[in-house]
């Protein structure tokens, strides 16, 4: 179980590499990368995530223990960046090791959901036509409410 | 007693933190929006809609009718949109 | 979107690393990396996967389509291992590439359950007891007819 | 024709692949597993739950109303477990 908030790039197969290596015998492992996007009609120059880390730390740590729990995860990993980044870069990283796949892939999608609406980092978009902060989107509150 | 401000409600306020010491009628994260509200103009209008605003005790995500007795830092911030 | 059945072993991490590289733009990368379990209770000392490679390739290029259109997918990926393996190697590693996670989600999701049941590959456990042929699992079933 | 076998079906043969050349009357891969069962009693018995068996016919998964007819190779194995 591990949570890691960091402005530091990570290197997403290595961390991967790293979470399968201490797998001890489970058989499955689920992992989500979020990265910067841009799309040629809604080009992206930076993306810039501000962060408590405190209340990152906190939250994120409940977070796992609660999928954890939950799912009966084997192991869980996550890892969010801030600071500035380029289109391209890895933002997150979640990682869930279980003995089969349903509970590994409903880990990692708990997780995802929780730390969208749950985790202290807000996003500002710079583009073309400047920089603005991203709204709090509907489908993030959905998404996490259908695990109550 | 430390208080924080994270992503636009920091931008509009034109700081990150400020140190306060609200009187001890202030009782409650609301209580404590509310008496920000009336010494500055600026915060009044920046958490008009309060349901925009997320705040965390000393580190820990609580609603706004949390007690802030003894807290030591309250940030206060926008809803949250990580991942 | 592509389809690799080998006895060569992978490296889960590089290959992460190279569909990423790939992204070209796009949010959300979903992995599921399959690994040969050995538990304390149920010890495996390695795992035999037969293989129909000619009908395999036709199989997981069928799904891979399948998924691609169904949850509208970037980029899709299946690795598949056959011949014998020790604990802890990887088996099977299936990426998905999507704007949004819950599609990249339920794309590598989508791609597991079908491959388990239509993809022709038969495992074989050897252990302390001897060898045997593992059988076909009612919940892979029922996992897959979810989608229908 | 050439028929291939797989994991314990394989194995319970004691071969991989064969050649055969049933008649015309063998249309279908029911037929055909029918047909093979009356030469060899060790396939008979290893078939006798059909549900068992699953089929190909130049490497496309077919049901076992499938025709046959012109076919190369047929695939015959149990269910799959791969993953």
């Amino acid at each position: 179980m591990a949570v890691r908030v960091q402005t530091a790039s990570f290197d997403p197969g290595a961390e991967l590499n790293a979470f399968l290596a201490a797998s001890n015998g489970a058989g499955a492992a689920a992992t989500f990368t979020g990265v910067v996007r841009s799309r040629p009609d809604d080009p992206i120059t930076a993306l810039t995530l501000e962060c408590y880390p405190e209340l990152a730390i906190n939250q994120l740590t409940a977070i796992v223990a609660d999928a954890t729990a939950r799912f009966g995860l084997l192991a869980a990993t996550v890892i969010h960046r801030y600071g500035t980044l380029a289109p391209g870069e890895p933002i997150v990283q979640v990682m869930t090791l279980s003995p089969h796949r349903e509970a590994a892939f409903k880990g990692a999608e708990f997780l995802m959901d929780y730390l969208k609406t749950d985790a202290p980092f807000w996003k500002q978009e710079t583009g073309p036509g400047g920089t603005h902060w991203v709204e709090a989107n509907d489908e993030d509150d959905k998404a996490r409410a259908r695990w109550e | 007693m430390k208080i924080l401000y994270f992503a636009w409600l920091r931008e509009r306020l034109n700081r990150g933190e400020e140190e306060v010491s609200p009187p001890d009628t202030v009782a409650t994260v609301a209580d404590l929006i509310d008496w920000l509200a009336t010494r500055d103009e600026a915060f009044a209008h920046a958490v008009e809609k309060r349901s925009l605003i997320k705040a965390a005790v000393d580190a820990k995500l609580v609603a706004h009718t949390a007690p802030i007795a003894g807290a030591q830092v309250v940030a206060l911030f926008p809803p949250m949109t990580g991942g």
